[in-house]
């Protein structure tokens, strides 16, 4: 009697533990896989759900206008629920189990850098479409976000010139904080600036008074912020709240991707100025076809789209080209293709992959907020990532599978 | 009697709570062999008394020698450990595990296996506790469940035994039963015993110490104090 | 100078921001012996209930003083009667029926508003300025607003039929139960109440924290930490904790930086619990509410 | 619940895990394997507690504590050393090792129920914020860099003595196999021998154990260590697993989830808890497959349901409905036997 019901549970178990494998398996029967694997609750959703929506719409558009190379694109959404662990499972899953083609994956730099060497080991072609630190060279992974060098090094002089030399820079405590603020802090000193202090906050951190006084104490010209996450977004409120948004600005590497600038108050952010490769008010008819597409899809719910959602939309289409170029979906003729100078032509402008880093030229855009929405001041152009292409060159060796500034950038050989 | 070497002796016990003196300068002293009854009404002390001896409570003042080693403020198992075997007021047994169990553990601390297990079955004999052998002690009456806790306590043969009523809420066949047990306890070790069913204490009773107030208030035979004036007051209050 | 009053100003400040995060959970906490997973998620809740009622034009005061602890006090009145009063002396089980519930919490409100919800309300009441230094009007008036709560809350144990019970309960659960009170009335009560008191502080931080559905997450661990080393006494348990634990995480938060200012907090907590294992309150005030 | 007696249930559940073990990388699809390997290793922490807690009595909230300082201290040593080998035994000494200075702490200050649970959930949290503190490059131990919230490299298993001979996926997944079928044989042991009956005689009554002279706060640290060392060997099982470790080991949800498995899986079960943590692990991760439903609304209400239709946990609610099975047949073959001996009266 006991052992029936322990063998029962025993069997139960195995087979729930192996059903997901045959429902993957019957789903992605013969058209090409997609897997995206992006934080859709705890956290990070913030982030990943504009993402979400907008890799979909990309997917739906293509597979509307008859697919790949005549097969469907087969999408496959997995919510690793802002948890590291979930990152590897789903992606382990999506390499061995559904036997991707193509992995669009991650927000964080700490989920970039946990599954990017299970792609690797499984050789399965690797995007993600999100603005970091850089200094990612690896031959197998794409990165089509914005790098510093396109958008910080442009941000520190025109807000420098505007607003003075002395910043003081406040960073979320991980490997994207750290590794941007002292790219924050090269750009400061090589324009002559004085990047008085650096301060640093786990993500969960919703108090920043005692910070505001020091801020005060300090008196910088500006205040430069590379915050992330929902709990961060108080930083801004307690800012204004405490009046201080009308004395000292605030310029800021983050705020918007996450649609901050949707949450708090227009008061509590006018003047605040950023640089990214994408903002919805980019006044262009690819762009303004892009957005109402997009309204048109998800109506009244529609998040505001910025960089991250823009990104993850080109990113697929990107893709898309290179598999069209390639007439295949085989991983390394795709590379191939992608390196040989695939580009697309989307809402942000032309986004091209440039085959030394694997990362991308494109144009980037400074804006400043007015009543929660961005104006656009200036726009540069077909920017390369020149910051990794300090420390990479996979054309000269195309073998590599690191992250470059794991160590900071002193480490990689750059004088801050 | 013939006179016995002291095996426990308290010197100016004390013991506060606050403003109140639960026990207050109480010197006693217990000779070898000796079966001791502690009475007196609620709030004489007693108790109190008790627990410091056992560690329960470390006392504000004074100390307590067991065969002239200062145990005052020491932990129970400390206390335990000198060869001690203590019952509580409350009944204090593993309620999850059988009858067999409970005994067994006490056994097993200062036995190697086989003598623990011959211990623990012998145990479960003397105290009549053979139906019961395995089931839960909480699903035991409660006399029983007081036996199991006196089988645990005589599984680990000490040599001085501290009794908190024992025979507290028991029938008569099993108060009976228990003076008998006690006695029979008294043939290998010293004991002392707190109760306040006067009954019981005639069916055991050879030297009792009568509490009052926070201190000890005589220290007879039952039968004398029994007939004592000050002792009747105390216990029968305003009808004496 | 301006530096010194400014700076007490805002630790003062992390200090009420502690106890009002942490009072609603020392109610239940100190009256019903249950642990609540779910109080961040309460707090979340009365943010929420604070946006979509100005998002309605309902004026702020309103929605923050009236409107966000009346929904989350119904809210916690139906959970008491539909989940917690089965578990009652389970301490455990309400633990797994309360994270459960924090998960439904999130679960629901992430489905209805979404990951991110626009909350266009800023703190008001404008800044006030101490030499070179401003703080924020609205920190000024939470500070009053926990003094008052803890007063009002007080004022309720000393005078109240019901404070006499409560009082009864936080010395001693089993004499109160043995006096005939009707202990399941009293209970639904209390949840209601500690619900309200958390929906109150939910709706209060709203303007300065923002809401997301996971920001419960962010308060739990401060808010029982503070509860469990002030000890069973609801008001000085949670006053005396605060007062200590928010000025430890306050000045060396500003010496240092935040994330000592937090490891500060809770290694304070962690000596004072060995020092005092049955909190604060568990060893000074004893007599105290 | 009565003292566990023989090992034979034990031995009969080893050998199905073992049948389990050789058949599932036939079977099941190959990722499921290496994400099996991470499981086992949340398993054996589940394992752990479920000695602690649900045999000690000990509410350690915080166990993750040692699962997480097991599993850093294997990817800062195996970093360092280039090897497994000798990484494993490290990491299990290191969470024995703070388990004994923080049980000391506790239990020789006689700190019990909640405060206990708050005072080790406490330690856990203090370590969650202590390592998403050392992001920046200076914080390295060794080779090995910490790495603050985005965590460290968790080197992968190799043959002893061989650095470069890593493991496959499918031979880690045996080894984790092996190694949880071990600490579970060795629990249930441990359950069953002087040291583990009064540990749970302990968790029966504290007062009763130290009357009958046993030093509890002496049997409550030695089972805190051992399980902190269980829970620690975890800890190595779901870094190799996971092939690396973020300060999220240590986070209130990982604590608050493994206390979850217990109650799942059954209190003073052994088996209960790991086929628990297969089972919940399992849902969490379909769940994340999905897109229809949210996540933490089915989680929610999965664990609500539970906690109020089966408070004991499965393991010891399907032992009773057996039990009661056995007993109704019992009985009615006791009648059936009274009614065919009974002399036909009447009719």
């Amino acid at each position: 009697m006991k052992l029936n019901r322990r063998h029962f549970i025993a069997t139960a178990s195995a087979a729930a533990l192996a059903s997901p494998a045959i429902i993957g398996r019957a789903l992605a029967a013969d058209g090409i896989k997609f897997v995206s694997i992006l934080d859709q609750s705890n956290g990070l959703d913030i982030y990943g759900k504009p993402m979400v929506d907008t890799t979909r719409m990309a997917v739906d558009e293509i597979n509307a206008a008859g697919g790949l190379l005549g097969r469907p694109i087969d999408l496959k959404v997995y919510d690793p629920q802002s948890s590291i662990q979930l990152y590897t499972q789903f992606a382990t899953q999506a390499a061995a189990g559904d036997r991707a083609d193509v992995v669009h994956a991650g927000i964080t730099s700490a989920s970039r850098e946990a599954i990017r060497p299970t792609f690797s080991r499984f050789q399965v072609l690797y995007f993600y479409n999100v603005l970091y630190e850089g200094g990612v060279c690896d031959i197998n992974n794409f990165c089509t976000g914005s790098t510093p060098a396109q958008t910080v090094e442009k941000l520190v002089p025109y807000t420098m010139n505007k607003w003075g030399k002395k910043v003081y820079i406040i960073a979320a405590d991980y490997n994207y904080g750290q590794i941007t603020a002292q790219w924050v802090q090269k750009y400061v000193r090589d324009n002559g600036g004085d990047p008085v202090a650096t301060e640093f906050f786990p993500l969960d951190v919703t108090n920043f008074g005692p910070t505001i006084k020091k801020i005060q104490q300090a008196r910088p010209d500006m205040v430069m912020s590379a915050l992330v996450g929902g709990a961060h977004v108080s930083f801004y409120r307690q800012y204004a709240a405490a009046g201080m948004n009308a004395s000292i600005p605030i310029a800021s590497t983050t705020f918007g991707v996450g649609n901050e600038h949707k949450l708090i108050s227009a008061e509590e952010g006018n003047g605040m100025i950023c640089a990214y490769s994408y903002f919805e008010e980019i006044d262009n008819a690819a762009n303004k076809a892009f957005v109402k597409r997009f309204r048109d899809r998800l109506g009244a719910d529609a998040p505001a789209l910025n960089e991250l959602a823009a990104r993850a939309y080109e990113g697929a289409y990107i893709w898309a080209e290179a598999v069209k170029q390639a007439g295949t979906a085989e991983r390394m003729a795709v590379i191939e293709a992608l390196r040989s100078g695939v580009h697309y032509d989307g809402p942000s402008g032309r986004v091209q992959i440039e085959p030394r880093t694997n990362h991308a030229n494109q144009n980037v855009y400074l804006a400043e907020l007015k009543d929660q929405s961005f104006q656009i001041l200036e726009t540069y152009e077909n920017q390369p990532p020149t910051d990794t292409l300090l420390v990479c060159d996979l054309v000269k060796d195309p073998s590599q599978s690191t992250f470059k500034f794991e160590n900071g950038l002193k480490a990689a050989g750059i004088d801050i | 009697m013939k006179q016995a070497e002291t095996v426990l002796e308290a010197r100016n016990l004390s013991m506060h709570f606050g403003g109140v003196r639960a026990v207050d300068g109480v010197d006693f002293t217990l000779s070898e062999n000796e079966l001791r009854c502690l009475i007196g009404p609620n709030g004489a002390g007693k108790s109190t008394f008790f627990k410091c001896l056992t560690g329960q409570l470390r006392p504000t003042a004074g100390e307590v020698l067991i065969r002239d080693v200062n145990v005052t403020g020491r932990e129970p198992h400390e206390i335990g450990a000198l060869g001690v075997g203590i019952k509580t007021q409350v009944p204090n047994v593993f309620e999850g595990l059988t009858t067999e169990e409970n005994i067994w553990i006490s056994a097993r601390r200062w036995h190697r296996p086989a003598r623990a297990r011959t211990l623990t079955a012998e145990t479960v004999e003397r105290l009549r506790l053979g139906d019961v052998r395995s089931d839960p002690v909480g699903q035991l009456a409660h006399g029983q469940r007081q036996w199991v806790e006196l089988g645990m306590v005589v599984a680990a043969e000490p040599w001085l035994v501290l009794l908190d009523e024992p025979a507290a809420g028991m029938t008569h066949e099993e108060t009976v039963r228990t003076a008998e047990l006690i006695q029979e306890i008294n043939s290998t070790a010293t004991l002392i015993v707190v109760e306040h069913d006067m009954q019981f204490i005639r069916m055991i009773s050879r030297k009792v110490t009568l509490f009052h107030e926070g201190g000890i208030l005589m220290e007879d035979t039952m039968e004398a104090i029994s007939a004592d004036a000050r002792a009747r007051q105390i216990y029968l209050g305003h009808r004496a | 100078m301006d530096l010194v009053v400014s700076l007490a100003l805002q630790i003062l400040y992390g200090m009420a921001n502690l106890a009002l995060i942490s009072l609603g959970l020392a109610i239940v906490f100190g009256m019903m012996r249950v642990i609540n997973l779910a109080h961040g998620e309460f707090l979340m809740l009365g943010g929420y209930t604070v946006v979509v009622a100005t998002n309605n034009g309902v004026n702020i005061w309103i929605a923050m003083l009236v409107l966000a602890p009346l929904v989350v006090g119904v809210i916690g009145v139906v959970v008491e009667r539909l989940l917690i009063r089965w578990l009652y002396g389970r301490m455990i089980d309400t633990l797994l029926a309360t994270w459960g519930l924090s998960l439904l919490c999130i679960g629901l409100v992430t489905s209805l508003f979404g990951a991110s919800t626009a909350t266009t309300i800023s703190p008001p009441l404008g800044v006030i300025t101490i030499g070179a230094y401003t703080s924020s009007g609205y920190e000024m008036f939470l500070i009053v607003v926990t003094a008052l709560l803890l007063l009002a809350g007080y004022a309720a144990l000393k005078l109240t039929p019901l404070g006499l019970v409560a009082r009864g309960t936080m010395q001693n659960a089993e004499m109160s139960s043995a006096l005939g009170v009707s202990t399941p009335r009293i209970y639904m009560i209390t949840f209601g109440l500690g619900a309200a008191v958390t929906g109150l502080a939910g709706g209060l931080l709203a303007p300065i924290t923002g809401v997301l559905p996971t920001i419960g997450a962010v308060y739990i661990a401060k808010a029982f930490i503070t509860v469990i080393s002030g000890g069973m006494a609801i008001l000085t348990g949670t006053a005396s904790a605060s007062v200590l634990l928010g000025g430890v995480n306050g000045i060396v938060a500003f010496l240092t930086g935040p994330t000592i200012g937090e490891v500060a907090l809770l290694v304070a907590a962690i000596v004072l619990l060995r020092l005092m294992p049955r909190g604060i309150t568990g060893t000074f005030f004893r007599k105290g509410l | 619940m009565r003292l566990p007696r023989d090992l034979r249930g034990t031995l009969v559940i080893a050998a199905l895990g073992s049948g389990f073990m050789l058949v599932a990388p036939e079977v099941l699809a190959f990722f499921t394997i290496i994400t099996l390997s991470q499981v086992i290793g949340l398993a054996i922490l589940a394992l752990s507690l479920a000695l602690v807690w649900g045999f000690g009595g000990i509410l350690c909230f915080g166990q993750t504590a040692f699962f997480g300082l097991g599993a850093y201290a294997y990817a800062v040593a195996a970093t360092n050393i280039g090897g497994s080998t000798g990484a494993i035994p490290i990491a299990i000494l290191v969470a024995a090792a703070f388990a004994a200075v923080l049980g000391y702490f506790i239990f020789y200050g006689r700190v019990s129920d909640v405060y206990l649970a708050i005072i080790t959930l406490t330690v856990a949290l203090i370590l969650y914020s202590l390592t998403r503190r050392t992001s920046g490059p200076e914080y390295k131990i060794g080779n090995a860099l910490l790495g603050g919230f985005n965590g460290t490299t968790a080197p992968p298993l190799n043959i002893p003595g061989d650095p470069q001979a890593v493991l496959f996926p499918e031979h880690t997944f045996y080894v984790a196999m092996i190694a949880l079928i071990a600490a579970y044989v060795f629990c249930s042991w441990l359950v069953r021998t002087h040291f583990g009956r009064v540990c749970i005689a302990i968790r029966e009554n504290e007062t009763r154990a130290e009357l009958l002279a046993y030093d509890i706060r002496l049997y409550k640290l030695g089972i805190f260590m051992i399980g902190a060392a269980l829970a620690g060997l975890g800890g190595v099982f779901f870094s190799v697993g996971v092939s690396r470790v973020t300060p999220d080991v240590f986070s209130l949800s990982q604590a608050a989830v493994a206390i979850i498995w217990v109650i799942v899986g059954g209190r003073g079960t052994l088996i209960g808890p790991v086929l628990a943590t297969f089972a919940l692990h399992y849902l969490t991760a379909s769940l994340g497959t999905q897109s229809i439903l949210n996540t933490n609304l089915v989680l929610g209400i999965v664990l609500i349901i539970f906690v109020l239709l089966v408070p004991k946990g499965v393991v010891p609610t399907l032992a009773d409905l057996v039990e009661l099975r056995r007993q109704r047949r019992i009985a009615r073959l006791r009648e059936r036997w009274l009614r065919a001996r009974r002399p036909h009266t009447g009719r």
